[in-house]
């Protein structure tokens, strides 16, 4: 199973086990990713957990997974709507315990840029901007982000904009989870397809990974849960991640 | 009482050149479409975009040079389709020019507006170079707690525009599933103008006025186009259609042209 | 998901002595009474009353002795009935210390809590001497209007207590009619208790999620008291009981004893 | 007509008088008299206008005029509910043009005192207090009050306390109608069954009657809204009023 250990399913099923029982967790647009591992929890999990997202649902029971992150079917069996003004103030007055924030560049403390590429004012590559991140970031008790990619251009010694700083406590990628240890994230485990020295270089912040090891491989139950969430692959074709 | 309703048309003709536009909706769920289309065809120049999470509109309306200004915390076409091309376009040659916000400090601004005071506090923003780049104030908490607090100015946009799934004759509007920032940017506009799904009668409101989400004095003029929020979603309605997304997507001069063609209100 | 659902004794024992305590509704409407009742037979002390506009339940309380500090903008008994007698005797005998309001600025206070921000400007206030009594401070617009704005401090309720029409066993809690301010307690306080007229199936909830003004997980415990708003009113299941408040208002030692055990959660 | 022109009446007429067309007009808690107004405008008056109550009516048909002014029957009828926060907010951003605001006291400038009597800390009465008054009677368009007596300890030269301070347009008590000139409250008319020195005599602060003429007496049409309204005349009974 570890070897063929899809570094789709290695970003959904890490993203999910950050999900801890009886808390409060939000998933919101351009979001596959954690849609995806809330999804995976709720039905893979033995606890519970509330669900959010910026469909507006609580603790939906949607059908399938729609290709939008913010499609109303994310609201099916909902009993009730909690819509945006809502779920932001709970997130700003601490209400929130998990957040999944995107990000396109990473730094070793946690900061995230989804600005620009370039300078902000002319920028090479203007990214769709932080959407609650700002907000957000600093003030729910954990946040995590997840990367497509893991490259010393997506976790960066420098963001070229800091769009939001603050708690971010887990972050993703094909190959490695990093944890943030009250001061910098350090790496937690990685892929156990990759070595170590793989992770390094490809990193571009220098981290400690002192305590880090291979992943722990998914379960069947969160193997299940995934294929049936994407039966027919969709999600991980267009994704097209690497590892 | 006088009805509110009128044609997609004249709705959109209290639009004018230069006005900032609030628009309903979030990425490609239940947003205003027709109108931006109509926007289009009506040829309107150097709108500012208001929008927490604009996609679809602020890009076909970049792509007809219709906007000079957005202020927005995300902007993707969102799918699975990615970035909003024409959009992007816009601001790295600096044809359009952005107030980059997160959707909540977006919203701080509306509520400013909508609460009639000069500034709102919004939680969080620390770290982030956002209130540099908007010149954002801190503001020490004079109750003395030791804490700073980032204060948004008031965000008023001339027009709010939303698409629902029922509106009554005077213009009452209702919408079902979320409402995503609908509630705010029509509580901070100056003017706020509907689309609805259909008409329905002024007892189903009343048998149910909980689920009204704008009454009717607050409304400037109301028209209904049934499927106006394509290509995106108007739950329960109907889904997002995505191979008109596809279509739209597609880089040649054509396809505008084709696209306004194809629209439910250009069908009607 | 294990229920929310428990008695009134157990709901009500999670107000201890001493805490603030947001009460639902408003005057003689859709107030969460039999908790109101409840905390006397409890024998709590020393509460601090939060509410816009409070009347037969903060006079019930000072007439009990339970209260030791009320936050509220206007307190009466309403319909025919005038003053609230024992709340006008305790605070002008000193026995309970007012911090008098203008609704919306406790409102502003409830909003700074749900905000998460040190304060939140509202607007108005100017000339009043409500803001030198309670110490507000004035704030300069920073963005150079040359306005300045009154702020008002979090007020971040340890418990919000409503009264709803329906609750589902999960907690989740809807209302018919108005919200009142019950919107903005349950977003506010740390803790928030649900007493509603009957549980309903969850398949209720779900064919209208709209309709849901609390969120099961906002909820720590609901409980069902058919008439609990009395004696006044909860629409559209019953009206004000005018008998039961003329009663209750008979200046007699025996009538509050007779009062509460003629109350609906006495008679089941 | 004239001279049998109920105190009750007088005050309910002569506030409807102040709704204007295509206006947003409110009543609030504790406001009989402004809810029979503005229920006896939309009955008595060939034009639109939008009536807001503190039950969250708008435009509400309800079948009897409750004896509480924020009873739910304010609601029936109504397309929507709006709700509290919602009509201050309203309020508050210039949006209401005409709200009936409760006062114990009102001096020659308009401002009011709906706290006490006496010092505020230790008051000989304690009133209801000013409900949305500090912040409505300054951000509304116009306000319009009302007293059940006129009397010196009614309309007073210096208030025991200025609960509200602002835009008071009109005050009605059961013999006179004042009307704000924007430095101070003039009188506008009076009862014709009263004479202008009594008027002057019962009233505490000094005022300008330079323009003030006897009130023009009910319309026909008024008066039977009215009727309808108090069909068995229980609030006027309840309110004892007296010339």
């Amino acid at each position: 199973m570890t070897d063929d250990w899809s570094p789709f399913s290695y970003v959904v099923t890490n993203l999910a086990r950050f999900v801890r029982p009886h808390e409060v967790t939000f998933s919101g647009v351009n979001s596959s990713f954690p849609m995806l591992a809330c999804l995976l929890a709720k039905k893979a999990y033995p606890f519970d957990f509330t669900y959010l997202n910026v469909a507006g649902g609580v603790d939906p029971e949607p059908p399938y997974a729609p290709l939008s992150s913010s499609d109303p079917v994310l609201t099916h069996g909902t009993r009730s709507i909690f819509a945006n003004e809502d779920f932001y103030d709970l997130c700003a007055r601490g209400g929130m315990d998990l957040c999944f924030l995107g990000a396109a560049q990473i730094d070793g403390y946690g900061q995230t840029n989804v600005s620009c590429i370039g300078d902000w004012h002319h920028p090479k590559v203007r990214l769709p901007g932080g959407g609650g991140a700002a907000v957000m970031l600093p003030t729910a008790r954990r946040c995590c982000t997840w990367r497509t990619e893991h490259s010393p251009r997506a976790l960066v010694e420098k963001l070229d904009f800091v769009t939001a700083s603050g708690g971010m406590h887990g972050v993703v990628t094909p190959i490695a989870v990093f944890v943030h240890d009250g001061e910098r994230l350090r790496l937690d485990s990685w892929h156990p397809a990759v070595t170590l020295e793989q992770v390094v270089e490809r990193t571009g912040f220098a981290f400690d990974a002192a305590t880090a090891a291979p992943t722990e491989p998914p379960t069947e139950v969160e193997a299940a849960a995934l294929r049936e969430l994407d039966p027919d692959g969709v999600f991980e074709r267009d994704a097209g991640l690497v590892l | 009482m006088t009805s509110k309703l009128v044609s997609l048309v004249e709705l959109t003709s209290h639009i004018q050149d230069g006005d900032s536009v609030a628009l309903g909706g979030s990425f490609l769920h239940r947003g205003p479409f027709a109108v931006v289309r109509e926007l289009i065809r009506a040829g309107r120049r150097d709108l500012e975009i208001i929008k927490q999470s604009p996609g679809y509109d602020i890009d076909v309306l970049c792509r007809a040079g219709s906007v000079r200004r957005a202020r927005a915390g995300i902007v993707a076409m969102e799918g699975n389709f990615g970035l909003a091309p024409w959009y992007r376009k816009a601001i790295e040659n600096g044809a359009v020019e952005l107030e980059e916000h997160a959707c909540a400090t977006l919203t701080a601004g509306l509520r400013a507006s909508a609460y009639g005071v000069p500034f709102q506090p919004i939680a969080g923003v620390h770290g982030s170079e956002l209130a540099a780049l908007n010149k954002w104030a801190e503001l020490p908490d004079p109750y003395g707690s030791g804490t700073t607090v980032w204060v948004i100015p008031p965000i008023r946009p001339d027009v709010a525009v939303i698409h629902v799934n029922e509106v009554t004759e005077q213009g009452d509007a209702r919408v079902f599933g979320t409402t995503h920032w609908d509630r705010i940017m029509t509580r901070s506009a100056r003017t706020v103008l509907v689309v609805a799904e259909r008409v329905v009668d002024e007892s189903e409101f009343r048998a149910r006025p909980e689920l009204t989400l704008v009454p009717h004095f607050l409304v400037d003029a109301a028209c209904v186009v049934p499927g106006g929020a394509w290509p995106g979603s108007c739950a329960p309605d109907y889904g997002i259609d995505y191979d008109a997304v596809r279509d739209y997507l597609v880089d040649d001069e054509d396809s505008l042209t084709a696209h306004l063609a194809t629209a439910p209100e250009s069908r009607s």
